[in-house]
């Protein structure tokens, strides 16, 4: 497409893997452009002379793409739009795909025109740490910091939700080879060949690693030749998972390595079924680090100008992209890898001004191979400033033993419009360090790499510091093969590594800052994208900030969206300088996982949305559903609040109306319930008594087969813990009921006690909460009810008095009847088996509908159960104990249970505290709201002593007629006929409560035992 | 009386589990085949740790099946099948044809804890090509071929839910045992991570 | 020392940044002070800043083993709140609160305290009564409180899950308009050298590693920079304190166990409150420099290691998707772990020890930051006069024996569960 | 992830199991209410900073309680057995 070429100005005709054949049009600030499949959006720009690509975060000043990597700190786009939209993206690593729309940001009003650019200006008052030194004024920092959240931030979000999945997915292997560079292709290798399962996983649209920015050759044909041979090879291996587009990103207990696969980021929108992202963790028995290595910056005066970029980067545009980066470039480098560069780009047609290196003296053939170019070799000679704006227009060079000596030394102006630079590359040991591993310094490289590791993991290549490629391939030959011989795998002969041609080359020299001109300010960016400089970081030297963790914390040195990957060993260099130490004195700050940051999306995969937790649905949900039910969560259950009738609309008045209905149903005719959500445990064995006995509070040797007892348990605390029925039903046949939210707990507690501390007992426990189906039926109709049910029973008060326990069929199906009443009127459970409990309740209620029987649910049963004084998790709070809810009495003396020793501790047995009680409204009508504190004067100043609190109301009590709650009161018991207060500040209510006993409503029981 | 109503057994999957072609319409078939075996019998029984070998004896007398004293162990073709599930504690499942409870009931010593759990699970077949990668999305355990074989089972977490897991075959074909509550979730769970590979309920 | 102002701001700024000094000296340890602090956290610091500014008591050293504010303090997520219901905790933080309140005049140091409110979700009726419970005990307790009904939450943090599709949906908030946050590394920075600026030696890098005792008293702390004698001596190492407290033969109620935290990466102002998620762990406010902070539940068992697993972050994430959708696709940029010293009643303790001149402040579960200023204030009196404060007479080690437990949570005797 | 070897089940990620606690409290079956044994047990930890023996719940798999022996300094995982098992520290030096 000439059009695209066209648009391409500093595209190379010809190599790099773009797919020329194959244009995509994209856009950048609104802008349109071309560029080719296999770019990223950096090459692209970078294709089109597009330089200036962000603002920095402190200063707003203008920058350029920098890198060709995840360690890009300036960069950062705005990636689409909408839904979609995704701050802070990295330009380097996005690939170009049609449509694609990018904007810039922390800039206003446009990239080229930043009105916050007026901070650079300020510069010298916005030096590291100055908001600790001010701000402290009237009208306080609440206000200022009004402003500096504006000016702070990178890319803007909005509150809009994703279109997109996520998912979620879990991994095995015998061996992890982490990248597929050199290294790791040479890994996986040997080790995919002894058949054990690998998975290689490498963050690249494509595997390769540094091979495909360089022009090196593996047995005398360019490298990727033997990438691509390795790669078919391992693609034939079924016991070999290759993830490309996938990021390792943390390395966690287990040898469990967190990846991010990337699976449909590089399309315009995911295909459908499609996922965005996959998030794997995979669990290895060995791990084989070859995450490469990061170049890092040379720090001098103006280093952050767009056109300044890293070599190796450089190297990557021209040779992978075919791209070049700038038409006139100079090339600065404290290593070999400078002159690398230069022949690089005086390959892709750029023209080379100069390389200029601070070392003195021969560096081997490479350098001989440039001058043998014609290139101007500077030797001796540092970058001491750069010119330009928006874009960089030249550099100066001076001498650096003159500039070392403190004279000031002659400069010499070079225009050009790229800078390529580097000082060396530091292995990337974030992974190895994600585990407490501790990387050591090495002077050789001046850079640190892994120690000794302390979980199954290997670092091998780059990653260790071993930066050629013989030595990658070497190491990765190796670290294959041993690896798989160590989990007793047959690797056979030692494969050929193959051999390479490069050059020797010479020792690096250190250069943590390049030394500024005598007199001059320019300022030398040591973090480019948190905008931190070397004299910030001798600033917060001098003020005693001196520990590298104080040193990032109070300059922000690697906070950035880097985490650092390119400023933190240059800031740490230049703090070690000043402080007159060794690099590796002063150490370095923890790498903490992310690798490069995830999406949050991806860590809660499909979870998301109602599917966030599951739902757990009782054998009668569909019914309730159908039947009007207002449905609200108790838990992860989702259970019937109240029913609505065929036409009434879900108002605040209908639900009142339905409660009313629900709870009059219950007193004059019957009501039936959903209680399926009751945990429920079935106890087996010839000591299913004496467990009951030590875990409930009350004694359990007596209870008859086919009776029923209520029974509380405590914590080993002495706090009560839950509260139910039990049932015996056959001689060693015990059948538990819990409350639904402590279904879970106490099960477990049951088994930590059966298995742990009383292995001795012969007796089992199981849940058999889906097992069964329960429904309640209350009211006084409820026994003609239940004779119509179950003909066969003698329902009568002698033949099936209360706790009594029956089972019977119904219909041709088992079904436990228990006379047991919540709701304190004559009641009835019948459990059935689950997949019946839809038809018997369906049943129930065909039989019941001529004795007035309905459905009730939560709401309704709460007002009937406060009116009796029953108590829910809103009195068994978790700190209450027995005593406090009015069982003290029910506490046996006459054996020991569990919580019975901490309950005699003073704060636990003391009268004073606060017991349950009844509280009615003095004037008979107002509403007492829960979570209402009762208190002798309602007008008492702060603090005002308090006497307990209102735990559960019925703003509506239709049986009684008048507003009714339960609460706990000190001293209690003794108090019943007094009045109180109960306050509610938070709506400036108080409203004068008479203290009766918990129970109001039938207090002699007559409907229970009716 | 309207017995033949209340005899319908229902699954908790019923009107959700919608036969047919779900997702992705993928040219070598749909990766996925899901189908609820129900109705089903699930009896556990559990003895003392010290009679195990005595009560796998008994259990093959009463059923024909031996079940395994390994971990993690499932045995027998279906009627029944017994799968391991703890130290001297079995899952004995076949398609419901009987009062399975019952039966063993009156075929083990009473020294054996007997729980009817045949309403308490739903059972769900998977099946298909992709079957082990959809496991493995929800499932922290090693799903793969040479690790989770046939005739062995799993109790585990899948997408949240208390499981048992059963390996049927290498084919592969696993049978799920899920607690009833759970199991509309689960379908849910499962049937979105099939989508991409497409997903054939029977 | 100079004062930091705007005017030493400007000033130093047009001499180029040369006169700024040490924010606190970096003294060699003498041989014996009045009162030793072991711990330069936060807490410790505080301690030996109100020692010396409150009851004149300036023969202090803090030891420190690594660098200042190198535990909690430096990798919480700085909330600062008082909305307890219990008194006794209450009480305390709300002392705290107002410590809080005029801590960056008192230590002439910006610790960036941002009133911006907490808002704590409600997900059902019960979990409004019980927040209703709490804020009207707040409000009894002089502590400010607002409940929020649904409508009112939406107004306030429009941006949460309100629709059908949300799991848990919201019924409404308690809010304490005063919480906020504050910068974490400032506070001890600023504690550092206000206590500095009075006269306490900070000493870093100074390990102790065991004790001298006599009868029933600690003659000497033995250190990296060895032997220190001390007249009293005060424990403020929060997770590490079993750890010390071991060396001294002692058990306490407490477990270490870790709690992680998270950061993304920096936005432009997206979220203006604390705000939590109350059907799951999940809270989330935005710092000044733009990144989203967020945290959650502990990971469950007992941790030293200052990083956490993944079970626990998908949780996290979770909940906070389900709170605001939208931080679906904004990213995690890192994340971190914090060694807790959990209580067993998730309330924290400070008082007198079974040694005659030692004192304890740890069992801070995850509120110590908030109680830092509240925490030095009691914990300086009770060293000073050997007597605890009525602010924290009820955070006696005692209590547990005694059976006054201050269980917050209402999760009973089990560290991870508070 | 922790890998627990979970006596019955084998080898299984943590998220299966739920935390009980310190493996080393023995519950004071026997002691009478005021003996001080009973604080100790509920209340007191060792809290070592290395080798731990816990208790976890296998809750999500057999329902076992399993004792596992961890160096909660460093969450290496150093044997696991039954609650009455003696789980001795490995031979082996651990990692620091």
């Amino acid at each position: 497409m000439i059009r695209g070429k066209e648009q391409q100005p500093f595209r190379i005709s010809e190599g790099g893997e773009i797919e020329r054949t194959r244009p995509l049009a994209f856009s950048f600030d609104g802008k349109s452009y071309t560029g080719y499949e296999g770019d990223t959006l950096a090459s692209a720009l970078l294709a089109n002379g597009v330089k200036l690509v962000g603002r920095s975060f402190k200063y707003h000043r203008p920058r350029g793409i920098y890198s060709a990597g995840p360690e890009e700190p300036n960069a950062l786009v705005n990636l689409r739009s909408g839904g979609r939209q995704e701050p802070n993206t990295r330009a380097t690593q996005i690939e170009l795909f049609a449509g694609l729309e990018a904007k810039s940001q922390n800039r206003w009003p446009s990239l080229a025109l930043d009105v916050m650019g007026v901070n650079d200006l300020a510069s010298r008052f916005l030096f590291a740490g100055f908001y600790y030194k001010t701000f402290m004024g009237i009208p306080g920092w609440h206000f200022y910091e009004h402003f500096i959240r504006k000016a702070a931030g990178m890319g803007t979000a909005e509150h809009v939700s994703d279109p997109d999945l996520y998912d979620k997915m879990h991994g095995h292997a015998d061996i992890v080879v982490v990248g597929a560079g050199p290294a790791g292709l040479a890994a996986a290798l040997t080790a995919g060949r002894s058949g054990a399962r690998v998975f290689l996983i490498d963050e690249n649209d494509k595997p390769g690693g540094r091979l495909r920015s360089e022009r090196e050759t593996i047995d005398g044909k360019p490298a990727m030749d033997w990438a691509a041979s390795t790669l078919a090879e391992l693609e034939e291996m079924e016991n070999v998972t290759l993830l490309r587009r996938a990021t390792a990103f943390g390395y966690y207990d287990g040898d469990t390595i967190a990846v991010l696969e990337r699976v449909s980021d590089h399309l315009p929108v995911p295909a459908p079924f499609q996922v965005r992202q996959r998030r794997w963790l995979i669990h290895a028995k060995k791990v084989l680090l070859a995450t490469g290595s990061t170049e890092r910056p040379l720090v001098f005066d103006g280093n952050d100008r767009p056109g300044v970029m890293l070599a190796g980067a450089a190297r990557t545009y021209a040779n992978r992209f075919a791209v070049r980066p700038g038409k006139h470039a100079v090339v600065f480098a404290n290593n070999d890898d400078g002159y690398r560069t230069a022949l690089d780009l005086a390959e892709a047609g750029i023209e080379v001004r100069g390389v200029i290196d601070p070392r003195t003296g021969g560096q081997g053939p490479l350098k001989e191979d440039v001058i043998a170019q014609g290139i101007d070799v500077v030797s001796g000679a540092i970058v001491v400033r750069t010119h330009g704006y928006l874009g960089l227009a030249g550099v100066d060079i001076a001498d650096l033993a003159t500039l070392q000596s403190g004279a000031m030394p002659e400069t010499r102006y070079i225009p050009c419009d790229l800078l390529a630079t580097g000082g060396g590359w530091s292995p990337n040991v974030h992974l190895y360090s994600h585990q407490s591993g501790k990387p050591v310094y090495d002077p050789a490289i001046a850079a640190f790499v892994p120690g000794e590791s302390r979980m199954n993991d290997r670092s091998i290549g780059a990653a260790r510091g071993r930066f050629s490629l013989g030595d990658c391939l070497a190491d990765g030959y190796t670290a294959g093969q041993e690896s798989a011989e160590a989990l007793g795998f047959t690797t056979g002969a030692v494969a050929d590594i193959p051999s390479t041609d490069e050059q020797a080359t010479g020792p690096l020299k250190i250069l943590w800052q390049v030394p500024a001109l005598p007199g001059r300010k320019g300022r030398r960016f040591v973090d480019l994208q948190d905008d931190v400089t070397a004299d910030d970081v001798k600033l917060a030297q001098s003020e005693g900030y001196v520990s590298v963790e104080h040193l990032k914390r109070y300059t922000t040195l690697g906070m950035g969206t880097d985490q650092g990957k390119t400023s933190n060993i240059n800031g740490h260099g230049v703090l070690a300088e000043a402080r007159g130490l060794d690099v590796s004195e002063v150490g370095t700050t923890t790498f903490r996982p992310p690798y490069t940051p995830v999406a949050i999306g991806a860590f809660a995969g499909r979870e998301v949305g109602r599917h966030q937790n599951p739902v757990r649905r009782t054998p009668m949900h569909d019914w309730h559903l159908a039947h009007g039910a207002q449905m609200m969560e108790a838990g992860l259950w989702m259970r019937p609040q109240y029913y609505l009738g065929k036409d009434e609309p879900n108002s605040r008045e209908a639900m009142f109306k339905a409660i009313e209905r629900e709870t009059l149903a219950v007193r004059n005719a019957g009501g039936i319930s959903d209680v399926s959500t009751l945990g429920k445990i079935d106890i087996q064995g010839p000591d299913a008594a004496e467990l009951l006995n030590r875990v409930y509070i009350n004694g359990w040797k007596t209870l008859a087969v086919g009776k029923a007892r209520y029974g509380v348990m405590l914590r080993e605390d002495g706090v009560a813990l839950d509260d139910g029925t039990t049932s015996r039903i056959g001689e060693n046949h015990y059948y538990m009921t819990t409350t639904t939210a402590e279904a879970g707990p106490v099960m477990e507690h049951l088994e930590l006690h059966l298995q742990v501390h009383w292995p001795d007992l012969d007796v089992k426990v199981a849940s058999v909460s889906d097992e069964w189906a329960a429904m309640a039926i209350a009211g006084p109709n409820s026994r003609a009810i239940l004779q119509d049910l179950f003909p066969q029973l003698d329902l009568s008060n002698e033949g099936f008095p209360f706790m009594g326990v029956r089972e019977a069929k119904l219909g041709t199906f088992p079904a436990r009847i228990f006379r047991i009443s919540f709701s304190g009127e004559l009641a009835y459970e019948i459990a059935v088996p689950a997949g019946y409990g839809e038809a018997a309740w369906e049943r129930c209620l065909a039989v019941g509908e001529s004795h007035g029987l309905v459905p009730y649910g939560l709401e309704a049963l709460n007002i009937l159960r406060i009116e009796k004084g029953h108590v829910t998790v809103a009195e068994i709070d978790g700190r209450v104990s027995a005593a406090d809810l009015g069982f003290g009495k029910m506490m046996s003396s006459k054996k020991r249970f569990v919580g019975d020793a901490l309950s005699t501790r003073e704060g636990m047995d003391d009268p004073g505290r606060p017991t349950l009680v009844g509280l009615t409204p003095v004037d008979g009508t107002t509403r007492i709201r829960a979570g209402s504190i009762l208190v002798e004067d309602p007008k008492a100043p702060p603090p005002v002593p308090k006497l307990g609190h209102v735990s559960s109301t019925a703003p509506i009590s239709p049986n009684v007629g008048h507003p009714i709650s339960i609460g706990l009161l000190k001293d209690g018991p003794n108090r019943i006929g007094d009045t109180v207060w109960a306050v509610f500040p938070l709506k400036g209510e108080a409203v004068q409560v008479k203290v009766t006993s918990p129970n109001v409503f039938d207090v002699e029981g007559a409907r229970l035992h009716g | 009386m309207a017995d033949a109503v209340i005899l319908a057994r229902r699954s908790a999957l019923a009107g959700i589990l919608q036969p047919g072609d779900h997702g992705a319409n993928r040219f070598d078939g749909p990766g996925i085949h899901l189908t609820e075996r129900t109705p089903f019998s699930v009896v556990q029984i559990e003895a003392r740790a010290d009679t195990a070998p005595a009560l796998a004896d008994a259990l093959e007398a009463a059923t024909g099946t031996a079940p395994s004293l390994t971990p993690n162990q499932s045995a027998g073709t279906g009627r029944p099948r017994i799968l391991g599930t703890g130290t001297g504690r079995w899952l004995v499942v076949e398609p419901e044809h009987r009062d399975l409870a019952a039966y063993l009931r009156g075929a083990l010593p009473d020294t054996v804890a007997i729980t009817d759990l045949s309403h308490a699970r739903t059972v769900l077949r998977l099946s298909g090509r992709d079957t082990r990668t959809l496991l493995a999305k929800g499932c922290a355990i090693d799903m793969h071929a040479s690790a989770f074989l046939a005739d062995t089972s799993r109790m585990t977490g899948l997408f949240h839910a208390a499981c048992l897991i059963d390996c049927r075959s290498a084919e592969p074909v696993f049978d799920i045992y899920v607690h009833r509550s759970y199991a509309v979730h689960l379908f849910e769970a499962l049937l979105d991570g099939a989508l991409e590979y497409g997903c054939r309920i029977a | 020392m100079a004062e930091y102002s705007v005017f030493s701001l400007i000033k130093n700024a047009l001499n180029g940044h040369k006169s700024w000094q040490r924010a606190w000296r970096d003294p060699e340890p003498k041989p014996s002070y009045d009162v030793v602090i072991v711990g330069g956290g936060g807490h410790g610091l505080a301690t030996a800043f109100y020692l010396a500014k409150v009851h004149g008591i300036r023969n202090v050293a803090v030891l420190e083993k690594g660098w200042l504010g190198g535990g909690n303090t430096g990798r919480n997520t700085t909330i600062v709140r008082s909305n307890y219901m219990l008194d006794d905790n209450a009480h305390f933080y709300e002392k705290s609160m107002k410590l809080w309140e005029n801590l960056s005049h008192e230590l002439n140091f910006n610790v960036m305290f941002s009133q911006r409110g907490v808002l704590n979700l409600a997900h059902s009726d019960g979990q409004m009564d019980r927040f209703a419970r709490r804020g009207n005990s707040m409000r009894l307790n002089g502590i400010d409180a607002e409940l929020l009904d649904r409508k009112e939450v939406k107004r306030m943090v429009p941006y949460l899950n309100y629709s059908d599709e949300a799991r848990f949906p919201i019924y409404g908030g308690l809010l304490q308009p005063r919480g906020g946050t504050a910068r974490h590394d400032a506070v001890a920075w600023g504690l550092a050298r206000g206590a500095d600026r009075l006269g306490v030696d900070i000493i870093q890098n100074c390990e102790v590693t065991g004790f001298k005792r006599t009868g029933n008293r600690i003659e000497a702390v033995e250190t990296s920079r060895g032997t220190i004698g001390c007249g009293k001596i005060g424990f403020a190492v929060a997770g590490n304190t079993g750890y010390l407290a071991s060396k001294l033969g002692m058990k306490l109620p407490i477990e270490s166990h870790v709690l992680q935290a998270f950061v993304s990466e920096p936005l432009k102002p997206l979220i203006d409150h604390v705000v939590t998620y109350g059907a799951g762990h999940f809270y989330l406010s935005q710092s000044d420099k733009g990144g989203l902070v967020f945290g959650g539940d502990l990971d469950m068992y007992n941790s030293y290691a200052q990083r956490g697993n993944m079970e626990t972050i998908d949780h996290v994430m979770r909940g906070g998707i389900a709170m605001v959708p939208s931080l679906s696709r904004l990213r995690l940029l890192r994340h971190w772990g914090g060694v807790m010293d959990m209580s067993m009643d998730g309330s924290p303790i400070i008082g007198k020890s079974p040694i005659d001149n030692l004192y304890l402040n740890c069992g801070w579960c995850y509120g110590g930051f908030k109680a830092t200023p509240g925490s030095g204030w009691v914990f300086a009196h009770t060293i000073a006069e050997d007597e605890p404060h009525p602010l924290n007479a009820g955070l006696r080690l005692d209590r547990f024996e005694r059976g006054h437990i201050l269980d917050e949570e209402a999760t009973g005797p089990v560290p991870g569960h508070h | 992830m922790l890998y627990i070897d979970c006596p019955y089940c084998g080898k299984r990620a943590h998220e299966e199991f739920t935390y009980i606690g310190d493996a080393t409290k023995k519950r004071p079956d026997g002691a009478e209410k005021n003996d001080p044994a009973w604080v100790d047990y509920v209340y007191t930890r060792d809290n070592p900073r290395g080798p731990h023996l816990e208790l976890w719940h296998h809750g999500l798999g057999c329902r076992e309680v399993v004792k596992v022996l961890r160096n909660i300094l460093t969450h290496e995982i150093l044997g696991a057995g039954r609650p009455a098992d003696d789980i001795p520290l490995p031979e082996t030096e651990t990692k620091p």
